[in-house]
This record gives C-alpha cells, structure tokens and sequence, in this order.
C-alpha cells in the first residue's frame, strides 16, 4: 500500500533524504566533531612533554609563523610539491595526448598497465626507489661499474629531488587519466577545424588544445596536491634535510614532542594550506573548467 | 445503456510551477482507435501521455479507461503499458526476458508466458532474435522488443511516445505501416504521441493536435489538414498561403472577401457578418497553373524562388497585388527564376479558418 | 574553372575510398555531391580541404596545383558535420578566429565579424556562448566563421544533419540565397536526396568511391544515368523486361504485365533485340483514369492502398501480376477507393530504361 | 603526422618503464639474490629470503590485520555510502549533502590521521585495530558514493518507470531493474575501498594500537637494514598477488563500463 495518495514517485522523492542520514552521521561524529577539536586543541598552551593546558592562545599559531624554521619547511613543502605537479604535469601530458590523439582503443589497457604497480603497496614502491637511489643503490654501483664516477655518491638520495622523483611516480596515472579524460572529450574536428582556418601546429595546441584541458589540469591538481602536502613517508625514507616536510614536522610533534598544540596549529595550517592553494588554482584556471 | 470510451480525459489540467503543461483536456477515445497527439515539442503532449501513464498526477481532472477512475492507481496497477521514447530495454536482459518481464511480475505460469512471448514475438517478426542480448539489435528490431514488451500484456490502452523518433527516414517509414498493421490487427486502443504530422496522418484514424497545453483540435487528420479551424493548426500539418480579408458580400452559399488588394471568392460559413474581418488560407497544391483568364480567384506574379522537393517543386511567387504566394507544382511543370505565371484556384479551396 | 579534381584515387588499406574522381566545379556554382554512408562523400570534401592527401591524382584550385598543400594554406574553407564550433570561445571568437590567426588587426577582425553576422542574422548573439544557442543558430555561426574568411570555395560536410526537417527546409532556402550572395563556389556534401535537390546547381553522385552520374539536378532526376541513381534519388517504379523491337526512336519491351514503349533519348546504353532490360517510370509520371484510354502504356490496375500524407496522395496499385506500382499526385479529388479498377497509362518520353547484366 | 606519434609513443614507453615498472622490478629481481645488499653485479640465484619471509609470524599477522581492517573498512563504508549514493540523483535539492559528504576528499590524509588520534585520545579510546577502520572509513565514504553515484545518475530513469509500467511495484522494480544495473559498481566501490585500505600508510599510522598492519610491519622493519632481503622477498610477493588482484579488477570495470576510476 502506498503511504501517500499524492502518487508513488513524489513519495519516494520526498523520502530520498533518508538515505542521506548514515554518511552525514557519520562524518559528522568522526570528522566534523574531530576537526573542531584538532582547531580547539590548537589554541591551547603546551606545558612540557605530553603536558597540556585547555587556553585561548595563539601562542602556537605565533610560534609556528615567527619561526624561520618551520616557515622554511612550510614553504619547503609547497615548492616541492609544486616541483612535483609541475613535472608531473609535463611528463603526464604527452602521454595522456598520445593516448587520446592515437591509441584510443586501447587507452583502458594502457592506463591500466600504468594503474597496476602504483595501486598496490605505496610503501614498496618507497622502498624500492631508496634500492635505487641510495648510496649503496643500484645506480651508483652501476655507474661504478660503468666507470663513470670511482666510488658511490650520495648525491642521489636523501634530497628533495628524491621525493621529487618518488611522488611521480606514485601519481602520475592520476594525473594522465584526467588530462586523457579532457583530451578524449574534444573532437578531432576541432583540431581540424583549426587548420582549415588557418592554424599552425603550434597555434592549435596554444588556442585549442591547451584551453580545452583546464578541467584535466585542474581535477589532476586536486588530485596531486592535497596528499602530497601532508606526505611524511616519503620524506622520512628519501628526504634527507633538505626533504624536511611539513607532515615530519606535525608527526615529530605529536608523537615524539608530544606538542599537541603546536601539531594541532600545524595542522590546521596544512588544512589551510591545500585549501588555499586549491582555491587559487581554481581562480588561476576558471571556475567554470569544473562543469564542463 | 453504451459502452463507455477506452479512455477519456476529463478536464485534465497540470501546471509545474507557473507554467500550465496542459490547460482543462477533455478527450475520449473509443476501443480500438489509434489516436495521435500531435504537437510541437513543449506542446505538452508527453505529460498528457504521463498522466495516461501514471507517472504524473494531473493537478484537475479525471482519467478514465473503460469508465473507471484511474487518478490514484499507480502505473504498476494501471491497465496501460507505455512504449518509451527512448524505448528503456532492460539492458542486464535478454529479448525473451525483456518481454516476459511484466508477465513474470505477475506470476503468469511458465507456460503462459512462453505462448504469450512466442505470440508477441511471431506477431512482430523477432521470434529469431528472442535469446539475442539488447545491445546486439539494431535500431528496428529495438522498437519491436520494446513493442513486444508491452503487447503481450494486452493492455487496455496502449501509449507510445515518439517511439520511432530515433530511426532514419527509411525504416521509419517502414516501422510506421508495420505499427499500423499490428494496431489494426490486434484492433487496440493505442494512444501515439508525435511531433511529425506527417507521421500521424499515414498512421491515425484520428489526431488531436496539442499545443501550449491545449486542445486545439480533434478529428480525423483529412478535414482537420482541409479545414483547420485556426492558423496554428493549418501551418502545423503543412504549409499555406494566409490572407487577412474583409467580408464584403455573403449570397448564394458564396462569400467574396477583399483583402486589400485582391478579391477572393469562398464558400459561405453560417455567422458571417458583412464587413466583418476574416483569415483564409490557401493550401499551395490548391494553387494550379491557369490556362486562361479566370474572372476571380486568380493572380499574375513573377518566380522568387524554386525549391526542389523530388516529385514536387515549391514555387515562391510575388504577386500583381504585393503578396509573396507559395505554390506546389509536379516537377514536370518547367518554371523558371523570374519567369511570370499565371495561377487560379477554386473557391471552395479557400478556407475560412474559423471554428464551428 | 573554381575546382578541378583529375583522377583522384584514394586508398585506406585494402579499401578504395575513392577510384578515378574528376569534377569540374565552375566559379559561383554550388555543387552537392550526394551519395550514401560509405560512399567516399566526405573523403572526398577532405581531399579538397586539405585534411586528407590524395594517394593518386590532382586538386587544382583556379589553376593551381594545391594537392600537397596543407588546410591552412588553401583558398578553401570548411563547415563540419558536427559544426567543429570551439566550446571555449564565445560566438565572436569563433567567428573571428581565423582572421585572428592571419594577424588583422582588432578593428578590421570587429568590421568584417560584424558584417558577416549581419549578414547571418547573429548580430545579437556576438557574445553568446556557442553552448547556449540553438542548433539553427550554431549553424549560422559555423557558416560565418568560415566565410568571414571570404574562401573561394566552402566546402559543406553535412551540416544540417542535427536539425529537425522544418528548420532543416527553412535553411536551404536561406543557404541557396546565401550562396546567391557571397557568389562563390560551395561544394555542399549529404546523404539527403531532397536536400540535394533543393540546394543544387549541379550533383555528383557517388557511390562506392565513384561518380556515378555528374549533372544539372534536372538531369539527374529526369534522366538517372544508372540504376543506383534511379533509385537513389527520387521513387522509381521498376519493371524487368526484354527488348522485342528496336525501331528508329522507339523501342518496344516485353514485360509480365504487357509491353512497354520508350523513346531512345531516355535508353541507358545500346540493348539489341532480346536483351533483358529494367524499365523505370517515375510515380509521378503516371496517370490513372477510370477507363481504359487508347494511348500505348496503358495497364488495368486495382488500387490496393491510398496513403495521403496532406500534400501528396500516394497510391500503390496492384498489377495483374501481383507486383506493385506507385503513384504519386499533388490532387486528391480524384475521388478512387481502395479495391477500384483503374488503368494507368504514361508517355514513352519518360521511360527510363537500363541494361541488366 | 606518424613522425609526431612515434615520439610520443617512444616517450610514453620510456616513462611507463623506467619511472613505474623499473623500481618495481629491481625489487622483484633482488629478491632473489644471494647478497643483502641491492649492488651489482648480482650474487645469485637464491629462494632463502622467501623461506625466511614464509616463516615470518609478524609478517603473516600483518597481512592478516591488514585484511581485517580492509573488510570492516570496505563494508562500514559501503553500509554508510551506498545509501547516500542512490540518493545523489537530484543533485540540486541536495548540495548541502552532497557538499558535506565528500569534504573528506579535499583534506590531506595525514590531517584525517592527526584528527582521528586527538579524537580517539581525548576520548580515551583504546587504539586498535578498529579504530584504524573508523578512520579509514572516514575517506572511503566519498569514495564509494562518488562511484556508485556515477553509476546510479547514469542510469536511465525510465528503466525504473517502465518496469513500473509492466507492473512490478517498487521494491521489485528495485530488485529487478535498479539493483542488477549498479551492483558492479558497488562491486568496483568495494574493491577499490578494500585496496585502499589495506594498502594505507598514513591515516594507520596515527591510529593503530599495537597490532600491525602489513604498511606499518614493512615500515618498522625498514629501520633495521639486516631485515631489507626479508622486505624485498616480502614487497615481492605483494607485488605478484597485487598485480593480479588489480588487474582482475581494472579488467572487470573496464569490461562493465564504469569509468577510469573516480575521475569520471
């Protein structure tokens, strides 16, 4: 029997929100709650190791923007993660159009073949950059062997071009499937359209293509920038000093200071942070490359 | 005592928001007709066929079908089977289950539906295709499942809802004369919505022509093209020549009107009033080359413009008296750009379009 | 001559898109080449634009030799099949694109956008963008944005194909005015007989990489130099025969339903007596009458449906034999009913007749 | 033309192998040499880090925490997204939803770590393998009603009517129609939370008690440079049933059309 006389779809309409009720519960308890109390925490006053006073303060929020040193690893994280983007974006490119351009029908099988190592153990792929890059890596003692340097150098690892190099690896599928997804929606006859008109090579990828793939760049941004802004393996296991990251930073704090105010403050930066950059780029980019 | 309609919309009326979808539709259609609703798109012609359907409730008005009221039974109840403009085939099923779908749903005995699918589908040439997967069909053979689907439910009234839209010209052509013989065959109520008139005039025993939510008219599809009732309809189903026109004498079963520049000998209608303003038109196959001077209900013009249209061409004409005329010719009539012609109509071919 | 195209041969793998084209196209004609999907219609107009290179053969445009030239060096100009309209500018950008990327200068580019949007009847919607227009005025944008570039020849790919049939009709009034305008050569591609029709100077028809018939429209449609085109273009009634009598200007075919005369004018080929023989008349061609008249042509026929689809009335008659005949009639005050006996009857003048192999 | 794909392709060949499989195969080769140091030339040929690996209890437990957390991780998120996800369809009407449901997405993981440990800290809540699963559950919510979404808009709405129309009710039209067309997507969702899960490092890495998950096990033991043949034997075999895991799922949503991951 119906509930209502005002017909079956209108009841099933207006029951929809229903369905709405666990997840937002949810989230509500275990992440709304949780990040007022990590901004709450915050504001309080850090006595010693593990000790901590319920405050109003922005002592820790001070502490952290008039310290050159956790300023530097701030801006340390942004430009390596930038680094990151931004070659990822070079190299990411080139493949997503190729993939678009010539092999569509087989686009699946390559982004998979590209998906497979990197959806699995994110840790291994850590482990096995630090084999090659290390100072008792595999690249070293091939060039050794090779002749070209005497003995191993330590010049490949423990820096932040490791990380560099490992966080490309880690995303770059991610960063290939929404140019590829961009790139797939325009029509050859745009490009074609293009020449007719009178358009070189160079000029359709100024004109065309480019522009036609703010969206791709824009999702592959989102996609890269927010984890890899609070990445700490990574910098722990490749970085080295000039690695030093933000997440090391609010790990080291929380766990082994035992300064939850200041980690809580850092957070809340970090949170900031993505979001801010996130926002810029969106500005930078147009809004409107988000509906298509 | 009579047997009531197959179906009939009392007063029905539907607003979403401000905007009225359908404006107080009364219409009945008996067993066994096939009816086209035919309307531009927005006319509100699928939200009639929704709330035949079930899938919208009129805000006014009654639904009935064979005298019941069917307002508040939802479409799962109802005695109606709609065919989808995009057909929706159950994609996870095949054929046969496609159309044994609503009988499975019912609990029909294994037996029964077999016969029942057998029958549907020897009657629209599908039985090979029965174990065939819906994405290996073409276009065509889609349409039949889709109509198979619902036949085999024998329901009351049938609703189809541009199904052919989709299909090139050819088969759809094709699919049209298939839809009729299955109609006339199986002698059901089948309710199809258009916005081709071409399509509801080879396929209809009668047409309602729908727009901006209202009936405009009903009838069979030959005198509503001959004698439309108001310009909307007479431009709908086809082009025509329309003139603004004084009555100036009624006598004789006979009325002379003058436009201004040109006189125009017409049949009476009851209620005209001399003096009076009319509209008339004139359909451009109406229009022949004249042999000889005709005294009234003629014109001289000069050729704009020639649109080839296979057996026929279109002729764009200027008139003597400043009006731009089309006329309809057989190809085999050799006219060219700026030559000058001569043409003549009978009065009974101008219309008066006026209701009643 | 505007185009010229001299043995285009084009090969895409083991298929031949296209065998031996030539096509001469005069300055201010327009020209449709009309075939069916996989005809090598569209090859064909990328080979004049440049798009695609011709494996053998030569596109000459007023003289010169362009076969190797890429699109954006050719006189030509293109409207695609799905109007190719960039999604990222707006209407004004689109039209303007070309002349933006030959370095005119801001006023000029403004100055000659305005005059062709005007010309278009877009003026309003300059700043629109091309994603919140309707498919009509899409096409006028697609239309402007080539020939702002004033080309000497537009090269039309199907470009009404998303229209409905109403709107689809009023633009090929427009477009054969607008053609009459600019005065330059358009080469106008479908696979819609009555579109070719209504647009034509001249058709090509094509089928499988080939020209089949090359033609004013009325002597395509009058006299279908082959059985593909005779039935392409146009409803054609069709008889099998054999030639019994070849006499001066008349030859006589013997066929199941009684013998048929045509003139020679309209006798595809040299058949001999005995040969066997199609026989096509077009439905409109026909006359039906009550009684049977004394002309030559003339059948006993029963009218077995009556299709009237408000401006013509199809009748489709049943021969003795049982095959079908069409008729078609612009009247509908002939007053016949289904199961009538009539007789039609033609003249010899507009039999067709084709060799069959 | 052909000259601009051949170098494209030579780039994209060069990328896949030396930036991807490379690193990956250098472990996989490794674990197999006598030596335990990752130097060329290789020893030779060995299988004695597998036996090791293979009587490693720590190693096991781990992959065992790690499938534990992963399953109650995968059916906590399905049983809170799924819901949430057939209700996506009138998006305008529910923006504020759907804008609170998927902010997860837009934090960084070591935020949703550091929040979770404050959160169960403060109230005193044993760290566990469970609380390791509410965490992650947090992430995966998003994640299984942006693909099951995908997959439920994309549905044609007047399947729905025209089973009605035949005559099956609600709930069979549900059961018949509705449920048959999105079940690979929940299908797909549920693999991918899984995946994910067992795979996380840093959202674990603030919640987990004393148990250990395989990341967690793999990341103590990196710390001792005599375990490294152990962990390249270990990240081997990962690698090898991961591969396939992955590929059998990559495949089957290829073959069942749901899009490149939840990008689309």
């Amino acid at each position: 029997m119906l509930p209502s006389r005002k017909g079956l779809l209108t009841w099933l309409g207006r029951r929809r929100w229903i369905n709405w009720i666990p997840s937002t519960t949810y989230l509500l308890l275990l992440f709304y709650i949780p990040i007022a109390m990590l901004m709450y925490y915050s504001f309080w006053r850090y006595l010693k190791l593990f000790r901590f006073e319920p405050a109003l303060t922005l002592e820790n929020y001070l502490r952290f923007f008039t310290s050159p040193i956790y300023t530097r690893v701030l801006l340390n994280t942004i430009f390596i993660v930038g680094v990151a983007m931004a070659l990822l974006l070079i190299v990411g490119f080139p493949i997503a159009y190729f993939i678009a351009r010539y092999v569509r029908s087989s686009a699946d099988r390559i982004i998979l073949l590209m998906l497979i190592p990197v959806e699995i153990n994110y840790l291994i792929r850590i482990f096995a950059w630090r084999t090659i890059l290390g100072e008792n890596g595999i690249l070293n003692s091939f060039l050794v062997a090779v002749g070209v340097i005497e003995k191993p150098l330590p010049i490949f690892f423990y820096n932040w071009f490791a990380i560099v190099i490992v966080t490309m690896h880690e995303w770059l599928p991610y960063v290939v499937i929404p140019l590829y997804i961009s790139l797939r929606s325009i029509p050859r006859s745009l490009y074609e359209a293009a020449h007719d008109l009178g358009a070189s090579r160079l000029q359709t990828f100024l004109k065309i293509t480019l522009p036609l793939c703010k969206p791709g760049i824009l999702t592959a941004i989102f996609i890269v920038f927010i984890p890899a802004l609070g990445e700490f393996a990574i910098p722990a296991l490749v970085g080295g000093k000039s690695g030093y990251m933000i997440g090391n930073m609010i790990e080291n704090q929380l766990l082994a200071a035992g300064n939850w105010p200041l980690a809580t403050a850092a957070s809340v930066i970090l949170l900031a942070t993505s979001l801010i950059i996130v926002g810029i780029m969106v500005k930078i980019l147009g809004m409107e490359a988000l509906y298509r | 005592m009579t047997t009531p309609p197959a179906l009939e919309l009392l007063n029905v009326t539907k607003t979403y928001g401000n905007v009225a979808a359908l404006r107080d539709i009364t219409l009945a259609v008996r067993k066994g007709e096939f009816i086209t609703i035919l309307g531009p798109s927005g006319s509100g012609k699928s939200t009639l066929l929704k709330i035949i359907g079930g899938f919208e409730e009129p805000d006014k008005g009654e639904v009935r079908i064979n005298g019941q009221v069917i307002n508040n039974t939802p479409p799962f109840k109802r005695p109606t089977s709609m065919v989808f403009q995009d057909l929706a085939l159950f994609p996870h099923l095949n054929v046969f289950e496609n159309i044994a779908y609503g009988l499975k749903v019912r609990k029909f005995p294994r037996d029964e539906i077999r016969r029942r699918v057998k029958w549907a589908a020897e009657l629209l040439h599908i039985e090979k295709l029965i174990d065939r997967r819906i994405t290996q069909l073409s276009g065509g053979q889609q349409q039949r499942v889709a109509l198979a689907r619902s036949l085999v439910l024998e329901p009351e009234v049938l609703l189809l809802d541009e199904p052919l839209g989709p299909l090139d010209l050819k088969l759809r052509r094709e699919m049209q004369i298939e839809l009729r013989r299955v109609q006339r065959s199986l002698k059901a109520t089948w309710v199809y919505v258009t916005h081709d008139h071409e399509e509801a005039m080879t396929m209809s025993d009668r047409v309602a022509i729908l727009n901006e939510g209202r009936l405009l008219a009903v009838g069979d599809i030959k005198t509503i093209y001959e004698k439309p009732c108001s310009r909307f309809v007479a431009e709908f189903l086809g082009e025509a020549n329309f003139f603004e026109a004084r009555v100036t004498q009624v006598a004789e079963g006979k009325t002379l009107l003058d436009t201004g520049s040109m006189l125009l000998l017409a049949p009476s209608k009851p209620g005209l009033r001399e003096g009076e303003i009319i509209q008339v038109m004139i359909r451009p196959e109406k229009i022949k080359l004249a042999k000889r001077e005709e005294p009234i209900n003629r014109s001289k013009g000069k050729v704009l413009d020639l649109t080839y249209k296979g057996a026929f061409v279109d002729v764009k004409f200027e008139t003597e008296h400043g009006y731009v005329m089309l006329a309809r010719f057989t190809s085999t009539e050799s006219i060219n750009i700026g030559d000058t012609i001569e043409v003549a109509w009978s009065a009974e071919d101008v219309i008066i379009l006026r209701c009643r | 001559m505007s185009l010229k195209l001299e043995n285009i041969h084009k090969f895409f793998g083991h298929i031949t898109a296209l065998k031996n084209v030539n096509l001469e196209v005069n300055k201010g004609e327009l020209l449709v080449i009309l075939g069916t999907s996989g005809s090598g219609k569209s090859t064909l107009l990328r080979i004049i634009s440049g798009l695609e290179k011709p494996d053998k053969g030569r596109v000459l445009i007023n003289g010169r030799d362009v076969t190797y030239e890429p699109p954006y060096n050719r006189p030509t100009s293109m409207v695609f099949q799905d109007l190719a309209l960039f999604p990222h500018l707006n209407v004004f950008e689109n039209i303007a694109f070309g002349l933006k990327i030959r370095k005119y200068d801001r006023r000029e580019v403004e100055i000659r956008v305005k005059e062709v949007a005007e010309m278009l009847r877009i003026n309003d919607l300059l700043d629109r963008s091309v994603a919140k227009i309707s498919g009509g005025q899409r096409q006028r944008v697609a239309l402007a944005r080539s020939l702002v570039l004033h080309p000497d020849i537009l090269l039309l790919d199907e470009p009404l194909g998303a229209l409905d049939m109403k709107l689809r009709m009023d633009m090929w009034v427009e477009l054969k005015k607008l053609q009459r305008q600019v005065a330059n050569t358009w080469v106008f591609v479908t696979h819609d007989q009555h579109e070719a029709m209504a647009l034509a100077d001249k058709i090509a028809v094509i089928n499988t990489g080939e020209i089949q018939q090359l033609g004013t429209k009325d002597e395509v449609y009058d006299s279908p130099a082959s059985l593909f085109v005779a039935s392409f273009i146009g409803e054609m009634n069709f008889l099998e025969g054999r030639v019994t009598e070849v006499k001066g200007d008349v030859l006589k075919v013997e066929t199941p339903v009684g013998e048929v005369e045509a003139t020679m004018q309209r006798v595809k080929g040299r058949p001999e007596t005995g040969a066997r023989v199609t026989v096509g008349i077009r439905p409109e061609k026909i006359q039906i009458t009550k009684t049977p008249n004394d002309c030559i042509n003339t059948l006993s026929a029963r009218v077995s449906e009556i299709n009237f689809s408000g401006v013509l009335t199809t009748y489709e008659l049943e021969l003795p034999d049982g095959s079908r005949i069409k008729i078609q009639t612009t009247s509908r005050q002939m007053g016949y009913r289904q199961g009538d006996k009539v007789y039609i009857s033609w003249s010899p003048e507009d039999v067709n007749v084709y060799v069959t192999q | 033309m052909s000259k601009i794909k051949l170098m494209l392709a030579g780039f994209t060949a060069t990328v896949i192998t030396l930036l991807i499989y490379f690193p990956i195969a250098v472990v996989v080769v490794f674990s197999f040499n006598e030596g335990i140091y990752f130097l060329l030339p290789l020893k030779g040929f060995t299988t004695k880090w597998y036996e090791e690996v293979l009587s490693n209890m720590e190693f096991f437990e781990s992959i065992v925490n790690s499938m534990i957390v992963a399953a109650m991780t995968t059916s906590g998120a399905l049983l809170v997204g799924v819901p949430a996800a057939f209700s996506f369809v009138r998006l305008r009407r529910n923006t504020p939803f759907v804008g609170f449901v998927l902010l997860p997405f837009l934090v960084p993981w070591l935020v949703i770590g550091v929040i979770s440990l404050v959160f169960f800290r403060t109230l005193g809540l044993q760290l566990s393998l469970l609380t390791v699963s509410l965490s992650h559950i947090i992430y995966s919510i998003p994640l299984v009603i942006l693909i099951v979404a995908a997959r439920v808009l994309s549905l044609n709405p007047n399947y729905e009517k025209a089973s009605m129309d035949l005559g099956a009710d609600r709930m069979r039209t549900f059961i018949n129609v509705t449920l048959p067309l999105t079940y690979p997507a929940i299908a797909v969702a549920a693999l991918i939370t899984f995946i994910w899960s067992f795979d996380n490092f840093i959202i674990t890495f603030f919640t987990i008690g004393t148990e250990q998950t395989f990341p967690i096990w793999l990341w103590g033991s990196l710390r001792h440079p005599t375990q490294v043949p152990v962990i390249t034997a270990a990240s081997s075999l990962i690698i090898i049933i991961g591969s396939v895991v992955v590929y059998l799922l990559e495949s089957y949503r290829i073959r069942k059309g749901i899009g490149i991951t939840l990008l689309e």
